[in-house]
């Protein structure tokens, strides 16, 4: 299958779009302003993205070449299907997540406003520019852009908290990068010779076995955003942010990022046929599982709503893996469409959360009894968001889901089947107690007064619409689901 | 003949620069060490210079001639310098407080 | 001839060693100063000799000549120093 | 081999110029600076932006022709005379230097008046002597040429340092003493060379090296050369004088002198290496590689420890210096090609840094008057500007994309990799983890303490009122440093970025020439 | 320390004599530092240069450009000096002054010494009686050792010496004179300034003859293009621009040599000193 | 015929040397290291360096001795070692 | 008057300088010469006013035929004392043979010039020493045995007395 | 003579070694900082030596060309190299004696501020003062 090229400086500004519209946002004056270049640039690149779309939907895919740094590899972009799946989910949960973030930021008049903004755009140009790099260097370099653009964010509050925290995301993440997937990558490059994305990998003939297997682990914990178990502490630490920030980065960008590039490398650079023929797909396959079922165990045991959902995130992240090591057709749409699915779900939750938060500063769900009567918009986006991610239908994460296990059965792996089904049930069990808590209980366990009323229109909006998308995509997955079978169909070659 | 008197006269020279070395270990302080060291410069340099000056005129030319004339103007600045290096270094020694060494009784 | 210039410069620069231990030994500074002086003195008629041994003298009577008019400039800059500081050993502030 | 016989045009004589030019300007600074105070600032900045010009229209030069210029001092050919051989290697460096020294002069304008006061003249004549020296050394093909113009830039250097601190003296007088061991180290090698070879040319003694590659006197000058330069760039066991010595000094020596004078030492010792004792005999002969490989293991990797305990920003970028150092003595033994263009690279990218890095130390004391990192409290609040382009700094020197520091680093560990020195590898890696640790402890200082007003105190915070009611109430006042510093340190910081997506081209255009093709 | 340094000197000291075992013999014609480059100097340098001092020729010809440089060094090492230690004092709080018909030694604190006065004498703090033999001696000879040192300066072609040699010894003339009578009077004589206006005149006029070379001719430094300014062939030009280079080093030298002195005696204040 | 000359003054030169830098007192010192130039001054008209020789003379004799002297005029003669 | 005596003294200098180039150069072409005038104006011109004292021509060539008088005589005094400190130097009891002394003199001489020759021919003469001297004649001086001390004006003080006295 | 000439063929080269280890062990660990500025020149005259020596010619004569003042014009004889010490290491050791004073000078000059700051030139003595300053 030949893959037709088009040759467009397109998702270079799509990249570029919000890194540009940054002076504008440092230099207003006022608020609105302000806003106003967040929202431009945000419609702008969702426009730019959406263009591509039909090209990649074609068949074909979006080259450009910035500047050659080293021999045969270069800062250049590439769209194909499996980032065009993710830049779509980024840019068009950035409108939302802005919108969110001016309700939340102005209603908690939270100081620091514009650095707020600013990085904003830097961590979402990051995010685009990881989903449409074309080789490993172009991706290196956007991973970490983002990892320092979220810093500040993470560290919004700068107090002692924020500060700790701080420290222990970059720790995992920069380690992470540094330490383990640049010499990957430098091994790599030394054994190849080139750090394109090649469909079905790179490394077939290159190198032998032990090696493999050591690259793959040292990308898989290398690329630490994706929170695979001994790297996943900075996740529920980096909750400390704004919500928004937790929404956006913690649910779409920084995780998803994480686990676009596992994704990336395994089959652009490792290769799915160097994953099966040296049996590492099964190990991989087995990290993720005990991820999955030891991040959903710790989430029952959290209050703080954020630490549970941070759980449930790292849990849910494994999925994407296991996912796309299954090697089978349906596992790995399963996997990547959970990316999508997945984002919506959680995102949703997240602003939920916020919400919360914001109208009556309550962090922990043991005080949450009685809320959906005060705020029934806010918990009802929130059980439909649970039920996404929990793979519920009528919600998008059901399709996902449906994928997964398909891929179990028909890689044949049952063990995996079950890791599923029961991560699933204990999903439910940890978002269950949320939702009881605010809608059934009885009167005299209400812990709110009558005052309470729901979050500003700023914080409720977005979450209505991420809500009604998550159910959406159930009825009409067409746009995701047809992005995902093209990845897989180029990356499986069928 | 010529030859045969700077001979004598170098070897003269050495004698007297023996001496005042033999002088400059024996005597027993700084003062009157300087006197012998003195001879060093005094009768040491003006023979043994003056016989390699005549040396120098065994074979007579005008370079030659200028070279000895040389000769003998470094005899005379050593004998410029001498006396006001061994005053300056005495009177260093008598600012600096040294007791010159006296006969005990 | 060339052999009684040869044999005078190497008892000359044998002779040498004794201003030398005077500047080595001391006992004082002043004793050094001394030691100096001579030794710049032998230096000056050595070098004259070494010309002669190199048949050419009148290439190294500029040296000695430098010599001669040089050397007591550092003999008189020490001593300078105890004109302007008093003490022998002791620093005198 | 090309001559510009009977061409008398300005261009033919470039290489002379770009050597003459500070040195002609320094010495009419040293006249007009007894007239006026206010004189000599003007003339240096206008020769060094000659100079630099003139730099740049060397590269030109050499990279349209591809050939070495060779240029005779006084008309005599190589080996009888001196010549000076502006190859890739060379004129890279030179530009490097020049542009160097003129940000770095027009950037510390205030500094240089308000430190030096009346002997400002002495010291801009010292700075354009430093700058000569250094070009001088770059340029030359001729061995001892090299120690003269070595000890120039040193006894400058020591100078411009030595007024610094009240510590400084102490410090400077240590550097004096190691830096002229090391220079003597290199004469008694260039001695070595002329013992066995008769020569000291360069490139004669180059074509001499086939015949005489067992004797003994060659291995002791190559060992006794190395260990001079190896003091000279101080290298872990033989560091000893460059924390001090930098860190105490002024702010505008420092800014000149921290990122040129160890990186001039290396390109002299990769062109010693390669020119004077040719490919064949460093790395195939001798195969020296094990050896220098692991002493740059052990400065990396003590470099980046003792940056650790630094509780002085100053003092904790000497040690960085100490540990890139270490990346590129071991980066050139690696004795790949690969290696050596990471050598060469990372040597212009880390001068970059380093200056972008003091500068911002200069405006940091601008603002505290303190050295400590505690002082920088607030700082991103405080100054913006300064601290988007230090962390731009920063973050090259821990090595991320797409500052310049990671593509160097890049071809630094791939080298590693291909030589399989693996430790070299990890040290590299262990150092860009050091270094990051190293810049957020900054960071957070800057990002999350709040600003300690202190030496501004009170005079600004009464009459604001309501001015601030575009902006948050919380938010602290801005007020960056003078733009007459801010623009420079700017356009440093942009530079970085530019040099890290251009490093391929500066790679395939420039070093690619500059590396002998024996080195595979 | 002493342990370390002793270490040090054994290792380096054993290295270095067990790598003299293949040195060529002292003295010997064959090796090849005799062999290779220096014949060309010697049987060339009378047609080349037409100078018979064949260090001469070699350091102000075919290596001038390393002189220059050295000459470099020197400037370098004045301004360096200047740098370091000099302390600009306008104002002296106590000054000593010696009333010359009585010899009274008197002090002034402040400003309110004497200005412009015949009788009172400014002396130093420390302040030594004149010294008649010392400062006679050295008044006489100081005159001998400059003519001597231009001696040196212009016989450079012919005899050893040059440049260098003649600058250092007309600057020992003048440390000498500051010796003997004291460091204002020589200050007076030839000031700070003056210094080093002299010193940036000395490199220059090695410098600017290369520069002027280069202008007119080809190279830098190559004194043959100077013959028509000359009016002689291109030979003796090389012989005269060695000549003029040699002076400049000359001027150069002697001043660096007597403003280092002044900063070192006087520790900057270039007042009162050694 | 040179050569006995050249071993005795080398000898001397060790010594003074030595002497230069054990004698515990600094203006010794300094005036040690004068006599070791003169000294290294007749080394090398013993080897035909007349040039170099005439430098060490004039430097070693009239301004290197008279910088240290200076230089340790405005600080101290003492020294422990 | 002033200006004639600079000139007379600045020529003084000049030819006595021009004198010793000559010795010193030994070269006699053009060139040279010239190079010699050059250097001996320079020289004379910067520090005539340190060489000659006197302004007063006869009283200079009477200094001049005098101290050619002189320095023989000198010579022959330095010889007689160095042979006087022979005995001294080798006797076996050293610190018997020896008394050192510093002993003040007096001499009438007033003159600058003739103190120091004075002061120079004491100390040039082996055994003793000038210590100090000052313009008014009066000296320290030190000995190293009787003998010396005792000879001291006497004939010597007397000749240069004789020398600077009118 | 035998003896004389075999010690001789190395003698130079045996001093050099000790002068600069002399120096070095001065710079090295001598506390006094003029001791070590004194250990200094002895360093830097050491690698004089060593070049001097190189240049030296059994049976040469002094690098000025013998009857050569009649400006080089009409010299008949032959010059023959063999006849002249190598001038090439006097040339170069001109250089280094020049920045070894220059050198000499800075290190004094650093030495007197070192001095005005402590007070000593002792370096333990220093280093105990900066210890207590903190």
């Amino acid at each position: 299958m030949s893959i037709e090229t088009v040759l467009s400086i397109k998702p270079v500004l799509a990249v570029l779009v919000s890194l540009l519209a940054i002076p504008g946002i440092i230099s207003s004056r006022s608020q609105n302003i302000r806003e106003a270049w967040t929202f431009a640039a945000a419609g702008i690149k969702l426009l730019l993205v959406v263009s591509m779309l039909p090209i990649i939907l074609d068949g074909k895919t979006i080259n450009y070449t910035l500047v050659q740094v080293f021999p045969d590899v270069g800062i250049s972009f590439r769209v194909d299907a499996l980032g065009m799946l993710f830049a779509l989910v980024a840019s068009s949960l950035w409108i939302v997540t802005s919108l969110y973030s001016v309700g939340y930021m102005r209603s908690l008049d939270e100081h620091s406003q514009t650095r707020y903004f600013a990085f904003f755009a830097v961590a979402i140009s990051a995010t685009i520019g990881v989903a449409f790099s074309a080789n490993l260097l172009t991706l290196y370099l956007f991973y970490e852009i983002l990892s320092l653009a979220t810093y500040p964010l993470v560290t919004h509050h700068q107090d002692k908290e924020a500060r700790s925290s701080g420290r222990k995301y970059l720790l995992y993440i920069l380690g992470g990068s540094i330490g383990l997937a640049l010499p990957a990558m430098l091994i790599t490059y030394h054994f190849t010779g080139t750090l394109d994305f090649a469909p079905h990998g790179v490394m077939a003939g290159h190198i032998n076995s032990g090696l493999a297997m050591l690259l793959s682990m040292m990308f898989l914990f290398g690329f630490a955003k994706v929170g695979i178990m001994p790297m996943h502490s900075w996740l529920p630490a980096a909750m400390v942010a704004p919500t928004p920030v937790s929404a956006l980065l913690h649910a779409v960008a920084v995780v998803k990022v994480g686990a676009f590039s596992v994704v990336r490398v395994m089959t652009g650079i490792i290769g799915t046929g160097v994953l099966a023929d040296f049996n590492i797909n099964g190990i991989i396959c087995a990290i993720a599982s005990i991820t999955i079922v030891v991040a959903s165990l710790i989430a029952l045991s959290q209050d703080e709503l954020k630490r549970r959902l941070a759980f449930s995130t790292i849990g849910q992240l494994s999925y994407i893996i296991l996912g796309v090591a299954l090697l089978s057709k349906s596992g790995m749409t399963g996997g990547i469409l959970h990316i999508a699915m997945h984002a919506f779900g959680k995102i949703t939750l997240f602003f939920c959360a916020g919400a919360i938060f914001c109208a009556t500063g309550i962090k922990y769900i043991s005080k949450m009894k009685g809320i959906g009567r005060r705020m029934p918009i806010t918990m009802t986006a929130f059980l439909i968001g649970s039920l996404s991610v929990i793979g519920f239908p009528p919600c998008g994460g059901f399709i996902s889901k449906w994928h997964l296990v398909l891929g179990t059965i028909e890689s044949g792996s049952l063990i995996f089947l079950i890791v599923l089904l029961l991560s699933s049930f204990l999903n439910a069990a940890y978002f269950f107690p949320v939702f009881y808590n605010a809608f059934f209980c009885s009167a005299d366990e209400v812990l709110f007064e009558d005052r309470v009323e729901e979050a500003p229109l700023w914080c409720v909006v977005p979450l209505v619409i991420t809500a009604s998308i998550s159910i959406l995509l159930f009825f009409y997955p067409q746009p995701f689901l047809n992005l995902a079978s093209l990845a897989v169909q180029t990356i499986m070659g069928v | 003949m010529i030859i045969y008197i700077a001979g004598v006269l170098i070897i003269a020279g050495l004698f007297f620069f023996l001496v005042g070395s033999i002088g400059m270990i024996r005597l027993p302080d700084f003062y009157s060490r300087l006197h012998s060291a003195g001879i060093i410069d005094t009768m040491g340099l003006l023979l043994s210079m003056s016989g390699l000056a005549l040396l120098i005129l065994n074979e007579f030319n005008l370079g030659n001639f200028l070279s000895a004339i040389k000769i003998i103007l470094i005899i005379v600045f050593i004998f410029l310098t001498s006396p006001t290096a061994t005053h300056a270094i005495v009177d260093a020694g008598i600012r600096a407080g040294l007791k010159p060494w006296e006969k005990k009784q | 001839m060339d052999n009684l210039i040869f044999y005078s410069a190497i008892v000359l620069s044998m002779l040498m060693a004794i201003p030398l231990y005077r500047a080595v030994v001391g006992p004082t500074v002043l004793d050094r100063f001394m030691g100096v002086n001579s030794i710049g003195t032998e230096t000056t008629v050595l070098l004259i000799m070494i010309g002669f041994m190199y048949k050419r003298v009148d290439m190294f009577i500029d040296i000695a000549l430098a010599y001669a008019l040089l050397n007591f400039i550092a003999v008189l800059a020490a001593s300078r120093y105890f004109h302007k500081r008093k003490g022998l050993t002791e620093e005198m502030e | 081999m090309t001559f510009f016989d009977g061409d008398s045009s300005l261009i033919s004589n470039l290489p002379a110029i770009v050597v003459t030019l500070p040195l002609f300007a320094s010495l009419i600074a040293g006249f007009l600076g007894w007239k006026n105070r206010k004189a000599p600032y003007p003339i240096a900045a206008v020769a060094l932006f000659l100079t630099f010009i003139s730099s740049v229209v060397l590269m030109i030069q050499v990279m349209s022709t591809g050939v070495a210029i060779e240029y005779r001092m006084a008309g005599w050919a190589a080996p009888v005379g001196i010549v000076y051989v502006i190859d890739h290697l060379s004129a890279l460096v030179i530009l490097l230097i020049t542009s160097i020294a003129f940000v770095n002069f027009i950037a510390n304008k205030s500094n240089i008046d308000t430190v030096f006061r009346n002997k400002a003249g002495a010291f801009n004549s010292l700075y354009l002597l430093f700058t000569a020296g250094l070009l001088g050394m770059t340029a030359t093909g001729d061995a001892f040429n090299l120690y003269v113009l070595m000890e120039i830039a040193s006894l400058s250097g020591y100078a411009l340092i030595g007024l610094g601190s009240n510590r400084a003296p102490l410090s400077t007088l240590n550097y004096l003493f190691l830096g002229t061991i090391g220079a003597t180290f290199y004469l008694l090698g260039v001695g070595y060379i002329y013992i066995a070879t008769g020569s000291l040319n360069m490139a004669d003694i180059a074509s001499i090296m086939p015949k005489i590659l067992d004797s003994s006197m060659i291995l002791f000058a190559f060992i006794i050369c190395m260990v001079g330069l190896l003091i000279k760039m101080a290298i872990f066991p033989l560091h000893g004088w460059l924390p001090n010595a930098y860190s105490e000094s002024a702010n505008v020596a420092a800014g000149l002198i921290a990122p040129l004078t160890t990186k001039v030492t290396i390109y002299i010792m990769i062109r010693i290496c390669l020119t004077l004792f040719t490919p064949q005999y460093t790395f195939d002969y001798l195969n020296t590689s094990d050896l220098m490989v692991w002493l740059a293991i052990g400065t990396i990797i003590f470099g980046s420890l003792s940056a650790l305990a630094q509780k002085d920003y100053k003092r904790m970028l000497t040690y960085i210096i100490i540990a890139e150092v270490g990346y590129m003595v071991g980066g050139f033994f690696l004795g790949n090609r690969i290696g050596v263009s990471g050598a060469i690279l990372h040597i212009v990218n880390d001068a970059a840094m380093t200056l972008a890095l003091f500068m911002a130390a200069g405006i940091f004391m601008w603002k505290t008057g303190e050295e400590s990192q505690e002082s920088l409290k607030g700082m991103f609040a405080k100054m913006p500007f300064t601290m988007a382009g230090f962390t731009v700094a920063a973050l090259s020197v821990v090595g991320v994309p797409p500052t310049c520091g990671f593509f160097s680093k890049w071809y630094l560990i791939s080298g590693g990799i291909a030589a399989g020195q693996y430790f070299f590898v990890a040290a590299l890696i262990f150092s860009s983890l050091v270094n990051a640790i190293l810049f957020f402890r900054i960071f957070e200082i800057a990002h999350f303490e709040p600003f300690k007003d202190h030496h501004h105190h009170s005079s600004n915070h009464s009459n604001k009122g309501e001015e601030a009611s575009a902006h948050d109430t919380h938010e602290q006042t801005i007020k960056e440093a003078p733009l007459g510093m801010l623009i420079p340190f700017m356009a440093v910081s942009i530079l970085l970025v530019v040099l890290g997506l251009y490093s391929g081209q500066i790679v395939n255009n420039i070093i690619n020439f500059a590396i002998p093709s024996s080195i595979l | 320390m002493k342990i370390l340094g002793t270490i040090t000197i054994l290792l380096c000291g054993g290295l270095l004599i067990f790598f003299t075992s293949d040195f060529p013999d002292f003295g010997d014609p064959k090796s090849p530092a005799s062999i290779h480059l220096s014949p060309y100097f010697i049987e060339h340098t009378l047609e080349d240069t037409a100078v018979p001092n064949i260090v001469t020729s070699v350091l102000a010809d075919y290596r001038s450009y390393d002189t220059m440089f050295e000459t470099t060094v020197i400037l370098t090492a004045g301004l360096a000096c200047f740098l370091l230690l000099r302390i600009p004092t306008k104002e002296v709080t106590r000054r000593y002054y010696l009333h010359e018909p009585t010899g009274v030694t008197l002090r002034f604190d402040g400003d309110r010494y004497p200005k412009g006065s015949n009788v009172f004498k400014r002396i130093d703090s420390n302040w030594v009686p004149y010294d008649i033999i010392i400062n006679f001696t050295c008044r006489l000879l100081i005159h001998f050792i400059q003519i001597f040192a231009l001696y040196v300066v212009a016989h450079g072609h012919y005899s050893p010496g040059g440049g260098f040699q003649g600058g250092v010894v007309i600057g020992a003339s003048i440390i000498l004179f500051a010796i003997s009578s004291n460091l204002r009077a020589s200050i007076k004589r030839l000031g700070e300034k003056a210094a080093a206006i002299f010193t940036a005149t000395g490199v220059f006029i090695y410098a600017g003859t290369g520069a002027l070379c280069m202008v007119i001719g080809e190279h830098f430094l190559n004194y043959s293009f100077l013959a028509p300014l000359l009016g002689t062939d291109r030979i003796m030009a090389r012989s005269h621009g060695i000549f003029i280079v040699e002076i400049g080093v000359a001027v150069a030298v002697m001043a660096v040599m007597i403003w280092i002195y002044y900063n070192l005696s006087s520790a900057g204040k270039q007042d009162e000193g050694l | 015929m040179i050569l006995p000359i050249d071993l005795i003054v080398l000898l001397l030169v060790i010594i003074s040397a030595f002497a230069a830098i054990t004698v515990k007192d600094l203006l010794s010192a300094s005036l040690m290291l004068g006599a070791y130039s003169f000294l290294l001054c007749l080394l090398w008209t013993v080897m035909g360096a007349v040039d170099v020789a005439f430098t060490e003379a004039t430097v070693g004799a009239g301004v290197s001795t008279v910088f240290c002297v200076a230089a340790i005029f405005h600080t101290t003669r003492r020294t422990k070692d | 008057m002033k200006t004639r005596q600079r000139m007379i003294t600045f020529c003084f200098t000049f030819s006595f300088l021009f004198l010793f180039w000559v010795v010193f150069s030994g070269k006699f072409d053009l060139f040279h010469i010239s190079l010699g005038v050059i250097s001996c104006l320079l020289v004379s011109w910067i520090t005539s006013d340190l060489l000659i004292v006197t302004h007063d021509v006869a009283k200079f060539s009477r200094l001049f035929i005098g101290f050619t008088l002189y320095i023989p005589w000198l010579l022959w005094q330095i010889v007689l004392s160095t042979i006087h400190m022979f005995p001294i130097i080798f006797s076996p009891d050293i610190h018997n043979k020896i008394n050192p002394k510093i002993i003040k003199i007096k001499s009438r001489i007033r003159d600058h010039v003739g103190i120091v020759t004075f002061a120079n021919s004491i100390t040039l003469t082996p055994g003793t020493i000038t210590v100090v001297a000052n313009m008014y004649g009066d000296m320290v001086v030190h000995a190293i045995d009787d003998e010396c001390a005792e000879a001291l004006p006497g004939d010597m003080g007397e000749k240069v007395a004789k020398l600077f006295a009118e | 003579m035998d003896i004389v000439s075999l010690i001789a063929a190395k003698a130079n080269y045996w001093t050099y070694v000790i002068l600069l280890m002399v120096g070095l062990y001065a710079m090295v660990a001598k506390n006094n900082l003029v001791k070590k500025i004194v250990g200094m020149v002895i360093f830097q005259t050491a690698v004089i030596l060593f070049y001097v020596s190189i240049g030296y010619k059994k049976g040469g004569t002094l690098p000025i060309i013998m009857h050569g003042h009649d400006h080089g014009h009409g010299v008949e004889s032959v010059i023959k190299a063999a006849d002249y010490i190598n001038p090439l290491p006097h040339v170069l050791m001109l250089t280094a004696i020049v920045v070894g004073v220059a050198t000499l000078g800075v290190a004094l000059a650093l030495a007197i501020k070192v001095y005005q700051e402590y007070g000593t030139l002792e370096e333990d003595e220093i280093r105990k003062q900066i210890e207590l300053k903190g």
